[in-house]
């Protein structure tokens, strides 16, 4: 590859292995005040919210929101919404590696952290909002005394499995991607981080022999991850269209959701790499070139989500059913029209900027933007969950919902969580590929 | 689970009033005793229910019933199958009067006025001292005794115990007292009596504001007999037609709703009088001679003028009347303005000239619910005891410091009262003045008996021990009688009221000829039947010779201080009051405003927007003799310049349940006795927006049914012409046959593959049939739910915030109504509908919720996890989530405070919190039903089992059976033309069939 | 000469002797063990409580003796198990039966009649316990074609001087059952 | 780390030059000498000319285990204790596709993982090693007896390293 035209995302100003090597380590040096204090931040949020949730399975489930037959609040809304964050990491690490877009070195490892770290939250949705969290395992199929298994037609099982595999596959996926990385940092290190990274390194060396295995490997994972990227949220969309609730049982679901799911993960890792890239004067590796192609990204799963919302009104309206059209007339002027309207304006209006190629290349607006598209998909989540329940097929039984405090609180708590992981990983591990990078920059040669 | 709690509190309980009661069911709270009988009470097993024979007390009615007893305590009141009156049916009341006997607040013992002025507990021989002290020193005349209506034993006791002190003054104060009923049978015919009415045999139904199928007389009997002669049969189908300013719940029921100008209803029914005389006057008795000249006076158009209904209106009603077999009716206390007596013997002469008397309104066996009662008698004795006329007063079963307005004082002039002695079980607000408290046994632990009507003869017997240290108030008059010398000790020969009660039944049994017969015997036997059953006597009655002379005049109208009508209006839930202690009744919406936990006020919604009122908004509603807040509830069925308010709530007292919630509307009623000696249940009145808002307290979520067919209804006139046309939601297109074929060797196959384990050979497929052409939606069947199957109340917050946990709802929907559409009220039962293909089962992961061999999806609480997705995916939203511990005494939430705990059903689990609950089919009592089938090696027949909601209906509009059987009464009626299935068109194939309500419309 | 012959003849005698005791005994032993009638279960005498297994009862009630020695029906004190849902407890007069007459001068003989005199109920502690969620039918397991024994269920309650435990009473356990004698395994049949 | 055996350690500062000496070294016959590199390097590959991986063999029995694990799995657990639910037959495959998939992508993934340690840790022979190959430089050892080092001392200067050191064994 070093001996092509120099590809794409490659480092405006030439850098060399070393100033790879020196850069990227430079990151890992002793935090300052402003790291401590956004650490005992996130961390107080997280008590809160930890708090809220004793409370919670002390009291019951009361102290929530929940109205029937709005029996789904705010916690799986904010399950799908994790789980959707989760999806970019994978998508840029495995689909773009197979794609063999080489823009994608500079970004991918805080895609993919943030994908682990995401996942992770998103795992605790689940637990938060059953009636008896203490009973949850009961979901896992293990051999018992009562002699009873799981019900494998159940989405929710379909959802144990899919977030288990993904949160499995993309640790390794993460882990893997690392040692390399780690080898090269411990090389430059002293003190008690070499110890660390000696440990964590596995002793890699950078044989042949271990090159060899460890590009085959990674083609392998890679291979394996694109698939699970798809049908994971897809698995996640079935929760719902396998439901008989109007505005859920869709077959659009599926795509709508991974192209929704992809839409928030780009954004949120933009929302990350501006200020990371800023904080560790990462501007030589991650160039405005990155951030157009990410708004590319933007651009093109925002264009496919919006296209979903017209298809959903227009299937309700053509379908005929009279349930869906009630349904969809209530999302759009009912009770909730606020929800509806902000994320069509935020997921469906917004994007449209990113026809330009000035806004793809202007990184505070890009910046702004993705936060208005984190929000957006949160109502999404919000609107596709809480309005479709709330407005069913029983006149009589259809209520209105709104989230208490203790939601909240937890839901806070959830952001301070993913926050908590993301700032330990960003000081302690490289946020920038080095192997990686080096590899699309050819290596020096005597004969020129 | 919570019952672990339950049962050692439970047996705590037992353990002091009882000695004790061997324990059943099992709990993982440890160490858990086991008490044993002492001496085991007979035919009491442990673990098998005995059922006692008694008769409800809640409302004068006097239906029977069999009280389910689980090891000592009572846990479910059903009706008695043998009674006449309400055949083994019973209602809402009826069935909380469970919650009578367990009401947390009941009084635990005796409690004395103290010097500081509150109230202390006191020795049963001390508070005897006292009265006995006071009465010593008192002459007879100025001894005052106010009960409510206890025609029977009682009633002679309480009499006989006056006269031995020398008093007369004996006052029955029962707040429906029919006075105006009554008043107009003794002006048109010379009778101070009511007659029965047999709905029964009258296919038409002319109701002037007479809310039968609610409080009116016996509401239970009214409904079976209505709900069985208004049905369609060979010969055709009755028709009701309802006239009265508010269309009640009884209105909603009727064919027609005519709403006449307010307080004309006398005039109505002359001028339909007039017309069945002239017209059809074949059927008039000879002597109507003496009203024709009074009837001229009314023709049809001149009383359209004053009634604001059309001239042929009325001609068409008088044509139909006479046409049937009919019945109008009057006098009830919705309707009790101050001319409702003119009403009703304008109503009177109308069944008179259409020759129903002695047909439909059969006179000789006085039924008498007030038991001669008279709002006047009560303002007559607050009177004389604010003259300091009265020295010593007792008050047993009547609440007139509550249920009389305030402007009567009568709570003041107990001040002028040296010793007021109440005998209330719960403290009311007449027991709030009361010096002494000596609380009386429920009445499912007294022996007493009722005399609702000549020849009805009804016992009650203590179905288990007393659970608090109360005495029978005849005991108490007794004991007293002992100590208060010889001169009126010796008028008593019994030592307790069980004594004097069965002396009583001696002569009776003489009296019915019974001699022969051990007395013994016919004891144990009027035990067992619940009483003694006499035919009705039946005496003719003609016209009184002055009736000619009767003038009558319409409500004299809005007077005054405002420009609306207030209706008080009797609630069906609570009676007149008493029934607001019980968390089931105030926990159960209303059949017509659906609200719960509190009073509301019924405008209409033009009405509301001109004052620029909305649901919830506070309304505060101002009367020349008071005013009260309560929520708005705007209400199509009610006409523009009328507002009404339930009767019932605001009490300042009655226990937690009670206390503080809602107004009290009777403190918006004049004071002054009406001609008729009643109370006037009208006033003018003017409202104003308070400003304040709140969510109705109501699990109505919409009001319109959005064209969504969940209750269907269709006229007489399709269903003669062979067209029920059902209602179809989905417009689904033809399916070619090809597709047909494979898709039904698709379901064949599917089939074949459940076919497996359990599920392997024939089994019943349990389903219900529900005729909405029945239903009234009384809500019977709501609280018979709550008492077999543990379901908590929630309370006013929790039905706010839609987190009731009722199996069972009426669902109740508007139709039309705007502008001048007629407005129609459909009423649907809806409950798990036990789908064959059922959309909440595939979504759980663990199994909790899943068919059963026999057609139900089972719930099974201890293994549900609670993801809810279940309840999401019902579209029929019957499924309902424990936000709470409601079993966790330490809880907010706790819905069974000591010794409510009692109440509950051994046979079914206290859910936990955190777990989805449901109806299902009562499988309790479907398991029950089959072991002892499989003990008795014999197949369960048809109609065995019954589920608790269609043992409580009045109407029978429920039947529960084996769908698989094609002869049980359930397939039969599934396969009715009438016959649908709520949102058939997805296909979840539902295991209940409605039918559906047939009107019995008529073209203008 | 008969100096020589003694020795012989006491020899002789000295054998036949052996001999004779020999058969006595051989013939005793025999006799021993035809003769003794079939051993019938005698209760232990005085058993400490505290070393039993299961929990320690207000009365020191002892079904080894009453089931065991007495072989008393289960049923008679059980009276319920046939027909209810729950086997019923013996009420104290049911126990007094037969105290008024036998058993006096046992101390906790003298326990039960004190709680009858002073009409106080007698606090037995719960052994078999199910949680409150599952409804066991006494009745259809008693009389059920599978002939259970209570025995199979609680354990040799006969021999038991204090009853402790004998099953698991998990629904593996009743599955197990269940589904070798091809009863329902259906949820509701026992949860509801 | 148990002692190193000596040989010949160099170090290179250009990709073509260490190839270069790779392809030398191959061609006077040493074959088990080990090339260090911060990054993979198509140019270095090619060189050393290496067999492909085993590792995805291990992918795909990994994935095919997965695929038959979920088969059996939801259809023997279905039928253990049957259950219906929604009229659906007891063991209906459809939904159990999805189980299926992903237990044949966590298998696969998993298997992947263990055949890289498997094998990374097999074919990782005792070499010398220096910071600077993690960093900027390719480094090549040959591990060789004293009386060969000059000879291979001469191919690897010949080839253009930066440097070459002499590791006593």
């Amino acid at each position: 590859m070093a001996t092509t035209a120099p590809p794409e995302g490659l480092p405006v100003s030439r850098p060399t292995y070393a100033d790879v090597t020196r850069d990227i380590v430079a990151t890992l040096g002793n935090p300052g005040r402003i790291y401590y204090g956004l650490l005992a931040f996130v961390i107080t949020i997280l008590l809160i919210g930890f708090g809220a949730l004793l409370y919670q399975i002390k009291v019951g489930l009361g102290v929530a929101g929940y109205t029937p037959p709005v029996m789904w609040g705010v916690y799986i809304t904010t399950f799908v919404f994790w789980v959707g964050i989760a999806h970019s990491g994978t998508l840029i690490s495995a689909i773009l590696f197979l794609f063999r877009s080489a823009w994608r070195t500079a970004v991918y490892r805080t895609a993919e952290a943030m994908t682990v770290f995401a996942v992770m939250t998103a795992g605790l949705f689940p637990l938060i909002h059953v009636g008896r969290l203490w009973y949850a395992y009961w979901l896992i199929p293990y051999p018992n005394q009562r002699m009873l298994w799981v019900n494998f037609k159940s989405p929710l099982v379909w959802d144990l499995f899919a977030i288990g595999t993904y949160f499995t596959v993309s640790t390794c996926f993460l882990i893997v991607g690392l040692i390399p990385d780690v080898a090269a940092v411990r090389d430059k290190a002293t003190g008690w981080r070499k110890k660390l990274y000696t440990i964590t390194s596995l002793n890699w060396r950078g044989t042949d022999q271990q090159w060899r295995h460890y590009t085959r490997a990674y083609l392998y994972l890679a291979a394996l991850a694109t698939p699970l990227v798809l049908s994971v949220h897809s698995v996640v969309s079935w929760d719902f269209a396998m439901g008989i609730v109007p505005g859920w049982h869709a077959t659009i679901f599926a795509p709508y959701f991974v192209a929704g799911a992809i839409y928030s993960g780009v954004a949120m890792v933009v929302t990350l790499l501006v200020p990371l890239r800023r904080v560790f004067k990462l501007e030589r590796y991650i160039t405005t070139d990155h951030f157009e192609n990410l708004s590319k990204l933007l651009l093109l799963t925002g264009m496919i989500v919006a296209y979903a919302y017209a298809t959903e009104y227009f299937i309700a309206w053509y379908s005929g059913n009279t349930f869906e059209q009630a349904s969809f007339w209530n999302r759009a002027f009912g009770d909730y029209w606020w929800a509806t309207w902000t994320m069509i304006i935020c997921n469906g209006f917004l994007p449209f900027f990113l026809w330009f190629k000035k806004i793809r290349r202007c990184i505070p607006a890009l910046f702004v933007l993705s936060l208005f598209v984190n929000l957006g998909m949160w109502f999404e989540r919000f609107v596709i969950i809480v309005v479709s329940l709330s407005f069913e097929y029983e006149p009589y039984a259809m209520g209105h919902y709104t989230p208490s405090w203790v939601e909240w609180a937890i839901m806070a708590g959830s952001f301070a969580w993913f926050f908590m992981w993301f700032l330990l990983f960003a000081k302690n591990f490289p946020t920038v590929s080095i192997a990686e990078v080096k590899e699309i920059i050819p290596m020096p040669r005597k004969k020129a | 689970m919570g019952k672990e709690m339950d049962r050692r509190r439970f047996l705590k309980v037992l353990g002091v009033t009882s000695g004790g009661a061997a324990a059943v069911g099992c709990s993982t709270g440890t160490p858990e005793k086991l008490v044993p009988y002492l001496v085991p009470p007979e035919n009491q097993i442990p673990g098998v229910a005995t059922y006692y024979a008694s008769t409800c007390r809640e409302c004068p009615a006097g239906c029977g019933v069999h009280v389910r007893v689980r090891e000592g305590r009572a846990v479910k009141v059903e009706g008695n199958p043998g009674s006449p009156f309400n055949g083994g049916k019973l209602c809402a009341r009826g069935q909380a009067s469970l919650q009578g006997l367990y009401n947390p607040d009941r009084l635990r013992g005796p409690m004395a006025r103290g010097a500081d002025g509150g109230l202390a507990p006191i020795s049963w021989d001390d508070a005897y001292a006292r009265i006995v002290e006071r009465l010593g020193s008192t002459a007879g005349d100025r001894v005052a005794f106010v009960t409510g209506n206890e025609s029977g034993t009682f009633d002679r006791l309480v009499n006989a115990w006056l006269t031995a002190l020398g008093s007369q003054g004996r006052l029955v104060f029962e707040p429906f007292g029919y006075e105006a009923l009554r008043y107009a049978n003794q002006q048109v015919f010379g009778v101070d009596a009511l007659p029965s009415y047999r709905f029964a045999e009258a296919r038409y139904v002319l109701s002037f504001g007479s809310d039968f199928l609610e409080t009116w007389i016996n509401p239970v009997q009214n409904t079976r007999e209505f709900a069985e002669a208004h049905s369609v049969t060979e010969e055709g189908m009755g028709r009701y037609v309802h006239i009265e300013p508010r269309m009640s719940m009884s209105g909603i029921n009727a064919d027609e709703w005519i709403a006449p100008n307010t307080g004309t209803e006398a005039v109505l029914a002359l001028a339909i009088a007039n017309v069945v005389l002239a017209d059809h006057g074949g059927n008039a008795p000879s002597d109507v001679f003496r009203v024709r000249q009074l009837l001229e006076q009314y023709d049809p158009e001149s009383a359209a003028g004053v009634c604001g209904v059309p001239a042929e209106t009325i001609r068409r009603l008088a044509a139909e009347f006479s046409e049937n077999s009919s019945l109008a009716i009057a006098g009830g206390m919705g309707n009790q303005h101050d001319q409702a007596h003119a009403a009703a013997a304008a109503v009177g002469i109308l069944n008179y000239v259409a020759g129903n008397v002695g047909r439909t309104v059969v006179f000789g066996s006085d039924p008498d619910p007030g038991a001669g009662s008279t709002y006047r008698g009560l303002a007559d004795l607050t009177q004389r005891m604010r003259d300091g006329g009265v020295d010593v007063l007792f008050v047993h079963g009547a609440n007139p410091a509550y249920n009389a307005p305030s402007g009567l004082g009568f709570g003041e002039a107990l001040g002028q009262v040296d010793l007021t002695v109440s005998f209330a079980r719960v403290l009311d607000e007449t027991a709030a003045h009361a010096d002494l408290i000596l609380p009386d046994h429920d009445p499912l632990e007294q022996w007493n008996d009722f005399e609702p009507r000549a020849g009805t003869y009804l016992l009650q017997q203590p179905v288990m021990q007393p659970v608090f240290d109360t005495r029978q108030t005849g005991d108490v008059l007794l004991a007293l009688a002992g100590q208060l010398g010889a001169s009126v000790a010796g008028r008593f020969s019994a030592q307790t009221y069980k004594e004097y009660l069965q002396a009583a039944w001696r002569t009776r049994q003489n009296q019915l000829g019974g001699r022969g017969v051990a007395f013994d015997d016919f004891w144990a036997a009027s035990q067992q039947a619940g009483g003694v059953y006499q035919p009705e006597p039946t005496r003719a009655q003609r016209l009184d010779r002055n009736v000619g002379g009767l003038t009558f005049s319409s409500w004299s109208g809005i007077a005054g201080s405002g420009d609306l009508t207030l209706m008080a209006y009797p609630s069906s839930v609570f009676y007149d009051g008493r029934g607001a202690s019980r968390p089931w009744l105030q926990e159960l919406p209303d059949p017509v405003s659906k609200i719960t936990w509190g009073s509301w006020v019924e405008i209409h919604p033009e009405t509301a927007a001109e004052h620029g009122i909305v649901d919830g908004d506070f309304v505060e509603v101002t009367s020349a003799h008071g005013t009260a807040v309560a929520p708005a509830f705007l209400y199509p069925g009610i006409r523009r310049d009328v507002i009404a308010m339930p009767l019932g709530q605001g009490h300042s007292e009655l226990g937690r349940y009670a206390q503080d919630r809602g107004a009290n509307v009777y403190n918006l009623l004049s004071s002054e006795p009406t001609e008729f000696g009643g109370l006037s249940h009208y006033q003018a009145v003017s409202i104003r927006a308070t400003g304040e808002h709140e969510v109705l307290a109501s699990p109505a979520g919409r009001s319109r049914q959005m064209g969504r067919g969940i209750a269907q209804s269709t006229t007489y006139e399709h269903v003669e012409a062979g067209d029920a046309h059902p209602f179809h939601v989905e417009h689904a297109a033809e399916v070619p046959e090809a597709i047909e074929q494979v898709l039904d060797e698709w379901q064949a196959a599917q089939d074949r593959e459940r076919a497996i384990g359990n599920y392997a050979g024939d089994h019943p497929r349990w389903g219900l049939a529900i005729d909405l052409s029945r239903c009234t939606g009384c809500s019977a069947c709501v609280t018979a739910c709550y008492s077999e199957n543990n379901i908590p109340v929630v309370g006013k917050l929790g039905v706010q915030r839609g987190r009731e946990m009722s199996w069972l709802r009426i669902e109740r929907y508007f139709e039309g109504g705007e502008g001048d559409e007629p407005l129609t009220v459909e009423i649907l039962p809806m409950m798990c509908q036990q789908c064959g293909h059922a959309p909440c089962e595939p979504v759980c992961p663990v199994f909790a919720a899943y068919h059963t061999s026999d057609g139900l999806n089972g719930q099974i609480y201890n293994r549900c996890v609670g993801t809810r997705y279940c309840s999401n995916n019902c579209p029929y939203k019957v499924r309902y989530f424990n936000w709470w511990d409601h079993s966790d005494e330490n809880s907010a939430a706790h819905s069974f405070p000591e010794p409510l705990h009692l109440q509950l059903n051994p046979d079914v689990t206290v859910r936990d919190k955190g777990v989805m609950e449901k109806c299902t089919f009562c499988v309790q009592r479907i398991r029950g039903k089959q072991n002892q089938a499989v003990l008795e090696d014999r197949e369960i027949a048809d109609g065995e089992i019954m589920t608790a909601c269609q043992q409580g209906c009045p109407a029978d509009a429920i039947t529960f059976g084996d769908l698989n059987d094609p002869n049980s009464a359930v397939s039969r009626l599934s396969q009715s033309d009438l016959g649908y299935r709520v949102l058939d068109g997805l296909n979840t194939d539902p295991g209940v069939t409605y039918l559906m309500r047939v009107r019995h419309t008529v073209e203008e | 000469m008969t100096g020589k012959v003694l020795p012989v003849a006491k020899g002789i005698v000295a054998l036949a002797l052996v001999g004779v005791v020999l058969y006595a005994t051989f013939h005793a032993v025999q006799a021993q063990q035809t003769q003794t009638p079939p051993e019938r279960f005698i209760a232990p005498v005085d058993v400490d409580t505290a070393g039993l297994p299961g929990p320690v009862q207000p009365i020191f009630y002892r079904h080894d003796v009453h089931a065991g020695q007495y072989e008393m029906d289960c049923l008679y004190c059980h009276y319920a198990a046939e027909v209810s849902s729950s086997p019923g407890l013996p009420s104290l007069d049911a126990c007094m039966g037969c105290h008024l007459l036998v058993g006096g001068g046992n101390p906790e003989v003298a326990k039960l009649r004190e709680a009858v005199n002073e009409g106080r109920p007698v606090e037995w502690v719960e052994v078999h316990k199910l949680p409150p969620f599952v409804h066991f039918p006494h009745m259809r397991h008693v009389l059920s074609d599978a002939e259970i024994e209570c025995q199979d269920c609680h354990g040799e309650i006969e021999r038991m001087p204090q009853v402790y435990q004998f099953a698991s009473l998990k629904m593996g356990w009743c599955l197990e059952c269940h589904e070798t004698e091809e009863a329902t395994t259906d949820c509701t049949a026992c949860h509801y | 780390m148990r002692a190193t055996p000596g040989g010949i350690l160099a170090a290179y500062r250009h990709v073509d030059a260490a190839s270069e000496a790779i392809v030398a070294l191959k061609h006077s016959g040493y074959e088990n000498f080990t090339v260090y590199s911060p990054a993979p390097n198509e140019e270095l590959f090619e060189a050393v000319d290496h067999p492909v991986s085993p590792v995805r063999l291990w992918t795909l029995f990994g994935g095919l285990t997965g695929l038959v694990t979920g088969y059996a799995m939801t259809m023997w657990m279905s039928y253990d204790y049957p259950t219906v639910v929604g009229g659906k037959p007891v063991g209906s495959v459809i939904p159990y596709i999805v189980i299926m998939f992903e237990l044949t992508i966590l298998f696969g993934a998993l298997a992947t993982l263990a055949g890289l340690a498997f094998h990374a840790w097999r074919s990782n022979r005792r070499a010398p090693f220096d910071g600077r190959f993690s960093d900027d430089h390719i480094g090549i050892f040959v591990p060789c007896p004293v009386e060969r080092r000059p000879a291979v001392e001469q191919i690897l200067t010949a080839a253009g390293a930066t440097e070459v050191m002499v590791e006593t064994g």
